[in-house]
């Protein structure tokens, strides 16, 4: 193996706090080569972005260190500001999680790119605009001139992560840190960056860290990986041995979590003959209101639909995957279903029609549930979690139904909590602990249909494994059938029963799952599916 | 609520303020018991005394010990100032949640409305109701309380609508829970907070404009002993003794400090940003 | 000090009928120097420029710069000629004969002629014009022109002191044409017979005036320039007069003089005034209609701490009779002492054993008056009186309380004459009857008086209404105000005037340390 | 940013002082003044009284009143004022311009300092410099006009006797004295602008220096200046414009103090003394020019905002 450009020898961080130092990375050692990718995979507080941080030399005043980062041998825990100033963007580049985030809304992406090689390389500021047309060409922009001149917010997200790869790549560095620089984009743009990357990395042969927590993403880019938990680097080596023969035992528990499609967790099929449980008929939802103005001048309708004409129906028992990226109508759909947009169509229930709100009785409202994306909002933070369970239980429960601790204690439970959560407040609460209030909540009315909205999306990926799990016992319990709403394909295949795909309003395709790899499918869905990486014991 | 009122503590304003405007009330409360003398005692001979072991301030054109006076005008000032600003509150909170929670056109035109009247500077708007309602006290609580409404009001209809995207409050919904349920036990304990913080502010504010409006001679009436009167009437006879002016001056300035340190106290404790 | 006012006063007119061509000031020792601008201050807005309707002292200033009455007023507050040159009364003095200078001429040059006087006079009388004067310049009947320089007065009683009151603040001579033409017109403009001419007019900054060189005496004026600066704040205005920003300043506030006094360069001015602030009782409405009401509050008041209160000790106490000792026929009586019992057994007397509540409403200027009212507020609390004082804008007050309240504060300049103040604030048909005493006694004595010519009789006359307003007290008046002002050393011929309406600038000179001013 | 946004802002503009025009006519048509004896004054008869009375409509129904008066108002007729009896329109402009004579000093002064001492407080997040600020703008923000201007007075122009305590001349009548008039004032406005906007620019900033793009920028290897001051600032005072814009709304209220202590015959006092003196036309004039003034600020703002700020899309 050639010198290292990046090497990482007993590293430690600390991070000063009130109560003393804490402990962010323990003695870490990596290397990695030129041409090289080292796929660094953990959890979210892993650690696994204060390594990136400490390799870029930019930690809060609290950090306390140990140990070496040599970047070809220079010693940068050693280097001086200045050094450090001339060395970030020229010999070590970076790609940041959020192209919206990281981009200065105030400038023209062009400046941005054109500043670092000012900085850098000494061009004139005409010539560093000249290059960085060039550069946008290369990382595969259409129109390079016109977006040099463009602000943020005039350009795509995926438009946007190209330029800031443009700029990690300007000056040509030995090294990328490349931190999750797809998680915030759409599936397929966000497979378009990644083949780029690739291409890029094979041309340069840069020496790259990619961070991320996605392994199936890890095990398609990376030659070696990493995996950090509680900033101690648990495991080592070339990507196919580590997903074959994972030796850790949280490596392992990760590998599990990763979602795979070939691997069913539900036994169960839905009876086709029965009477569906909803059905949806033609429902269309128009957001925002036609300006008053707006009109007054004749300008068009400022409206836009969320859904359009979307008909499907659930069977008792069934678990329906929606999929779709953001802002396709996934969620509008939940959100009329449940009563809070109102549509155009019509629901039909237990053989009730449902034209709107109006029309959703306590009886409907029981049956169905929703959960929501993001449980610290679907929490209210000034209730205790007794409160927040037992209002579906004075809401719902019948006459002689309990609604006392030992009922609330039963909830908790039924979602593996300590009945002792009862007096406590959603903030005292983990992300996943919270997210399994919310489903108790849900569940505390018996319902037929849940409808989960993203649920899982806000989750680490051993968190979400376990919440999938829990849902998936709920369902074998009380044979309720869900409406499960994801972006991840993957997740949605193992669970799903029948998968529907929305793009831009549109219902797209309503197949079964076992019809997703063959049969005639709409091109959108094919993207979808091609895009999303398999993961690699699949290959392996 | 006691662990954000940790976490004031832990900020300097935070800390400082409490500390002050604690003070205050604790001079509001008590604070006439320990004044040495009767306010309003003349003394021929002892007029424009300057500060002494007799007369700790000093004393003013009649001769009336002005530390007296001041811990008296404590309940004239801040008690009118925060009264005006409750009622203001009140009365704002009402319009902005009927607002939020009309929405839509109705909504759009409370706001237009509240806006046009913002655009009246408050001072002018209190000069001009206390110059109907005739001068007094209490006119000037109900100026200030109706200039403030409007500002009020802006502030409560944001808080509120920003609560209303949360998700519980979807939750609730679509739980279908009765309207006055969600405002009452969802919304509201979460609308509270931030317009606490909000009035707080305002009081410093409510103590500065009824001040000016006793010093306009549109507030208090002589003899009462209301800081921005004594610092009105000081001016004529602020070539005799500088410190009839100094003392209700600073007094107002002080309370004022007070208040905005624990606002932003407030602010910082209560929001999870920081 | 009063003895320089006793003359005899039909003596005193015929003398001056003579001495008036000349009209040179008795005080003018050397002859001053000629030239210069003069930046006076004032601490009011100077809103009303036609001199029949003024009615606070800026504005009486800047009438008496640009405009002239027949007579003038001197420092001793006997009558000296202006326009008419001389006068001479019918023994039972109900007609007086006023001759006017020649070639008089309006600053627009047009001749002032007895027409334009009979015209002038027609318009004080009449009540349309809302003239101050009308009250005030005499019991006149009618006003007629002998010739174009003669003008006839005929009166409906016997009056001695008519060429006193000709010098009223608003008598003052406007063009017969502009009186046709619609009084507006003087407005923004000013055409009088005046030592100066406007040259501009900002009623809240500053009014200028220039030297009038048709001016009937060639000598005077000695100034080129007078500007008059308006400072609402007063202790700007000392500021000003101590930065040496203004020459002189016509009034100012015991609070101020102190500082007036220790500035260098500066010459601190003061006279003992008639000028007071009293208390006015409704007399026609409970409580006060009773006179023993009125008497206990008179006793409960400590006179000597009151002028300190009130006066910053620039001052003397008054005994409830507004005649000051500045006044020629004041009348000496036993100082009031306060006697809280005796104010108390009243009290009980008049049928408030427990004590009385009222309300006294002061205006907020000049700020003496809410003094004034604060510090007898708790005089009178030992003897049962719970006063709630109630201060509002003047506007206000004059609107809803002046003349009709029952009991507020009062303030009054000076008036030439005992027969002036009383006729205007106490006689029955005063013009301002703020206390609404309508005393038939009273009455009687003050007209009695302005028919009498003899000295002695008249004294002895106007003795007697002081006494019954020191028993009955329609008002208690306190205390009385030294007038107070300020000059730069370099200003020469300034008198302050006890009549604190009147100013006579036209002698002023500016000394040779003056800064030059453009 | 669009016309529709920009006919919509106007429109909105003519809606506030629709507004505007009708509390403050209510309000001055119920102060407890007869409109008839102010312009007489107290010896006027009572059939001159009617005559007026009459002339000046004062007995016709309040909406009629207030249609004649908006009619007139809407052809800049707002009426004579019933203490001069001149035309109030003109002397309230003349006012006006004035005042904004001294906003404008205030508001330049202003941004000379507060500026500087927000970035400087942000820069030095925590150490001296940033609490000496904070400290500062608390005193500023929580003086009242009338408190700082009387000790400004009481040391500058009393006890040192630098400047002239009160008064006006115009610059034009002579600059020097004029502008050593206004020093007082300025100071005293401008403290109260000075601690508020430092305060915002100061959140502001720290607010942008913890954003992604900053750190990005910082680590693409510009050094700290650059990112201060081509990154950083920019976006900082972007809210500072709409601030200052409120803010004008605060002087418009503060210059009425001020004007009044420092006797500058600036619209605030105009307005004070026509309240004292209850007349109602110069009220009702000065009250809607102060309003117009707030919304044409406020207006101004928005559009610079918008064109500076090319986010946002206005419609």
């Amino acid at each position: 193996m050639a010198t290292p450009i990046l090497d990482i020898a007993g590293y430690h961080l600390d991070y000063a706090t009130p109560a003393g130092f804490t402990r962010a990375l323990d003695d870490v050692a990596l290397s990695i080569a030129k041409g090289e990718v080292l796929g660094l995979v953990g959890e979210s507080g892993s650690g696994k972005t204060s390594l990136a941080w400490a390799i870029m030399r930019h930690l809060p005043k609290s950090a306390r260190e140990a140990g070496a980062i040599r970047l070809t041998g220079q010693d940068l825990l050693k280097a001086s500001e200045a050094d450090i100033e001339a060395i970030r963007g020229k010999r070590i580049g970076m790609v940041f999680q959020d192209p919206s985030t990281s981009l200065n809304p105030t400038l023209p992406l062009g400046e941005q790119l054109a500043e670092v090689l000012v900085r850098h390389r000494g061009l004139t500021r005409k010539q560093a605009w000249a290059e960085g047309e060039e550069r946008l060409a290369r990382v595969g922009l259409k129109i390079p001139k016109q977006m040099m001149r463009r602000y943020p917010h005039e350009a795509s997200g995926g438009e946007k992560q190209r330029v800031v790869i443009a700029t990690a790549f300007a000056c040509q560095p030995e090294c990328i840190i490349f931190d999750e620089p797809t998680t915030a984009l759409d599936v397929i743009t966000a497979r378009q960056i990644l083949d780029l990357f690739k291409e890029l990395q094979a041309e340069t042969g840069v020496a790259s860290l990619y961070i991320s927590h996605d392994l199936a993403l890890v095990s398609q880019i990376a030659t070696t990986v990493a995996v950090i938990h509680r900033g101690k680097i648990v495991e080592r080596g070339a990507v196919a041995d580590v997903f074959a023969r994972p030796q850790d035992a949280y490596t392992r528990k990760l590998l599990a979590a990763v979602p795979r499609p070939d691997h069913r967790l539900i036994g169960t099929t839905p009876d086709k003959a029965a009477r569906p449980l909803v059905e949806v008929e033609k429902v269309s939802v128009h957001y925002g209101r036609k300006p008053f103005l707006g009109s007054l001048l004749g300008r068009a309708n400022t409206q836009f639909t969320g859904n359009r004409e979307v008909s499907l129906s659930v069977l008792p028992g069934e678990i329906l995957g929606i999929v779709g990226e953001s802002g396709s109508g996934k969620s509008t759909l939940a959100k009329a279903m449940t009563g809070l947009n109102r549509f155009e169509g019509e629901i039909r229930f237990a053989g009730r029609r449902i034209t709107g709100l109006g029309d959703m009785d306590r009886a409907y409202r029981r049956d169905v549930q929703i959960i929501f994306q993001h449980p610290d909002s679907s929490l209210n933070p000034r209730q205790r979690i007794r409160e927040i369970l037992s209002r579906p239980l004075e809401l719902y429960g019948e006459p002689g139904a309990r609604k006392d601790a030992a009922a609330i204690g039963e909830l908790l439970e039924q979602v593996r909590l300590p009945a002792s959560y009862a007096d406590r407040y959603p903030h005292q609460l983990s992300g996943g602990e919270k997210q399994r209030v919310a489903i108790a909540r849900a569940f505390a009315s018996r319902p037929k249909l849940v409808i989960c909205d993203e649920i899982t999306s806000a989750l680490d990926v051993s968190v979400q494994a376990s919440v999938v799990e829990l849902l998936v016992d709920l369902q074998k319990r009380f044979g309720t059938a869900y409406l499960f709403i994801t972006h991840d394909l993957n997740l949605v295949r193992q669970i799903a029963h029948r998968i529907a795909v929305m793009y831009r309003g549109d219902l797209v395709d309503l197949v079964d799952v076992t019809a997703l790899t063959d049969g005639t499918l709409h091109p959108y869905t094919r993207s979808l599916l091609d895009a999303v990486p398999a993961p690699a014991t699949a290959a392996a | 609520m006691i662990e954000s009122l940790r976490r004031m503590l832990r900020s300097p304003q935070g800390a400082l303020g409490l500390v002050i405007v604690g003070l205050i009330l604790f001079v509001v409360a008590i604070g006439p018991w320990f004044a040495p003398y009767d306010p309003e005692k003349m003394a021929p001979l002892m007029r424009y005394k300057p500060p002494s072991a007799q007369f700790w301030l000093g004393t003013d054109q009649y001769g009336r010990d002005i530390l007296s006076r001041l811990l008296h005008g404590a309940r004239a000032t801040v008690v009118m100032a925060v009264l005006a600003t409750a009622l203001g509150t009140l009365v704002g909170a009402v319009i902005g949640t009927i607002s939020a929670f009309l929405g839509g056109r109705s909504d759009e035109a409370i706001m237009r409305t509240v806006d046009a009247i913002m655009s009246i500077p408050s001072l002018l708007l209190a000069l001009l109701i206390v110059n109907l309602l005739g001068k007094s006290s209490l006119n000037a609580v109900l100026a200030i309380a109706l200039a403030f409404a409007p500002g009020m009001a802006r502030v409560t209809r944001s808080v509120a609508l920003a609560v209303r995207k949360q998700d519980y409050v979807n939750a609730a919904i679509a739980r279908g829970e009765s309207a006055a349920f969600i405002v009452g036990r969802e919304m509201l304990p979460n609308v509270v907070a931030p317009i606490i913080v909000e009035m707080t502010i305002r009081v410093a504010f409510a103590v500065m404009l009824f001040a000016t409006l006793s010093f306009l001679g549109l507030g208090a009436q002589p003899p009462a002993s209301e800081w921005g009167l004594m610092v009105s009437e000081a001016r004529r006879f602020m070539h005799l003794s500088p410190w009839m002016i100094l003392w209700p001056s600073l007094a107002v300035a002080l309370v004022a400090i007070g208040f905005n340190l624990l606002g932003d106290g407030l602010r910082d404790a209560l929001n999870p940003r920081s | 000090m009063p003895s320089i006012h006793r003359r005899d006063f039909l003596a005193a007119s015929a003398a001056f009928g003579g001495l008036g061509l000349t009209g040179l000031p008795a005080f003018a020792q050397t002859t001053p120097r000629r030239g210069g601008t003069l930046r006076v201050s004032v601490d009011q807005a100077v809103s009303k420029l036609n001199p029949l309707v003024t009615r606070v002292n800026p504005e009486y200033l800047v009438a008496e710069l640009l405009y002239s009455g027949l007579t003038r007023l001197k420092v001793d507050m006997s009558a000296e000629p202006d326009l008419a040159e001389s006068w001479t009364n019918s023994p039972d003095l109900t007609e007086w004969t006023f001759v006017l200078r020649k070639g008089l001429t309006f600053h627009d040059g047009q001749p002032c002629t007895a027409a334009d006087v009979v015209a002038t006079f027609e318009a004080i009388l009449d009540a349309k014009t809302a003239s101050p004067a009308r009250q005030n310049v005499g019991p006149i009947s009618k006003v007629a022109a002998r010739d174009d320089s003669t003008v006839v007065f005929t009166l409906s009683a016997p009056f001695a002191d008519l060429p006193v009151t000709l010098a009223y603040t608003n008598a003052k001579i406007v063009p017969a044409s502009v009186i046709k033409g619609g009084l507006e017109k003087l407005d923004r403009q000013a055409i009088g017979t005046g030592p100066f001419k406007l040259v501009s007019f900002e009623p809240e900054r500053q009014i200028i005036v220039v030297r009038n060189e048709a001016y009937y005496d060639k000598a005077r004026p000695y100034l080129d320039k007078v500007e008059v600066v308006v400072f609402p704040d007063v202790s700007a205005e000392a500021s000003a007069l101590i930065a040496g920003d203004t020459d002189l300043i016509s009034t100012t506030p015991p609070t101020e003089f102190g500082r007036l006094q220790k500035a260098s360069g500066i010459k601190a001015l003061r006279v003992p005034s008639g000028q007071f602030c009293n208390v006015n009782f409704g007399c026609d409405q409970k409580p006060f209609n009773d006179v023993r009401v009125r008497q206990a509050l008179a006793l409960t008041v400590d006179r000597a701490a009151m002028v300190d209160f009130v006066t910053e000790g620039f001052g003397s106490p008054g005994n409830d009779t507004p005649l000051s000792p500045a006044y020629r026929f004041h009348a000496e009586l036993p100082a009031k002492q306060a006697d809280i019992a005796k104010a108390k057994a009243l009290l009980a007397e008049a049928g408030y054993p427990k004590g009385l509540e009222a309300t006294l409403i002061a205006s907020d200027r000049p700020g003496q008056r809410t003094q004034l009212a604060v510090a007898l507020r708790e005089m009178a609390k030992p003897a049962g009186f719970d006063i709630k004082v109630e201060t509002m804008p003047h506007a206000t007050y004059l609107d809803q309380v002046w003349k009709k309240g029952s009991f507020y504060v009062g303030f009054y300049n000076m008036q030439a004459t005992a027969d002036a103040i009383f006729s205007l604030l106490y006689t029955s048909n005063a013009a301002w009857n703020e206390t609404r005493w309508n005393n038939a006694a009273f009455d009687k004595l003050v007209f009695e008086a302005r028919a009498t010519v003899d000295e002695t009789k008249r004294r002895a006359l106007y003795a007697e209404a002081q006494k019954l307003m020191y028993a009955e007290v329609p008002s208690i008046i306190p205390a009385f105000f030294d007038l107070l002002g300020g000059q730069r050393d370099w200003v020469e011929g300034y008198q302050l005037h006890p009549r604190g309406a009147v100013f006579r600038l036209d002698f002023v000179s500016l000394g040779a340390k003056a800064p030059k001013r453009g | 940013m669009s016309p529709a946004y920009i006919l919509k802002r106007i429109l909105l503009i003519g809606y506030t002082l629709l507004v505007v025009s009708l509390i403050v006519f209510a309000i001055t048509q119920i102060l407890p003044a007869d409109a008839a004896v102010m312009m007489l004054g107290e010896n006027a008869t009572p059939d001159a009284l009617a005559a007026l009375r009459l002339k000046m409509g004062l007995n016709d129904p309040i909406w009629m009143q207030y249609l004649h008066w908006l009619a007139a108002v809407l052809q800049g007729d707002f009426g004579s004022s019933m203490r001069t009896g001149q035309p109030v329109a003109p002397a309230m402009l003349e006012a006006l311009g004035r005042s904004l004579l001294l906003a404008l000093f205030s508001i330049g002064l202003m941004l000379v300092l507060a500026i500087p001492l927000g970035i400087v407080a942000a820069v030095r997040r925590g150490r001296g410099a940033d609490l000496g600020v904070s400290f500062l703008s608390y005193i500023g923000v929580s003086l009242p006009e009338f408190v700082t201007a009387t000790l400004v007075v009481l040391v500058l122009a009393d006890w040192l006797q630098w400047l002239p305590a009160t008064g006006y001349v115009p610059l034009t009548e002579d600059p020097l004295r004029g502008l050593r008039h206004l020093v007082l004032p300025v100071l005293t406005v401008s403290l109260i602008l000075i601690a508020h906007v430092s305060r915002m620019v100061r959140s502001e900033l720290v607010d942008v220096l913890q954003s992604d793009y900053i750190r990005a920028a910082r680590l693409k290897g510009l050094s700290k200046r650059q990112v201060l001051f081509k990154h950083a600032l920019r976006n900082a005072l972007l809210p500072t414009i709409t601030i200052v814009a409120l803010d004008v709304g605060y002087l418009l209220g503060g210059v009425i103090v001020v004007e009044e202590i420092f006797a500058l015959p600036g619209i605030g006092r105009q307005l004070i003394v026509a309240i004292q003196a209850r007349d109602l036309p110069s009220i009702q004039a000065g009250a809607l020019i102060m309003a117009t003034t707030y919304a044409v600020a406020n207006f101004l703002a928005d559009i610079g905002y918008a064109w500076l700020d090319r986010r946002i899309q206005y419609d």
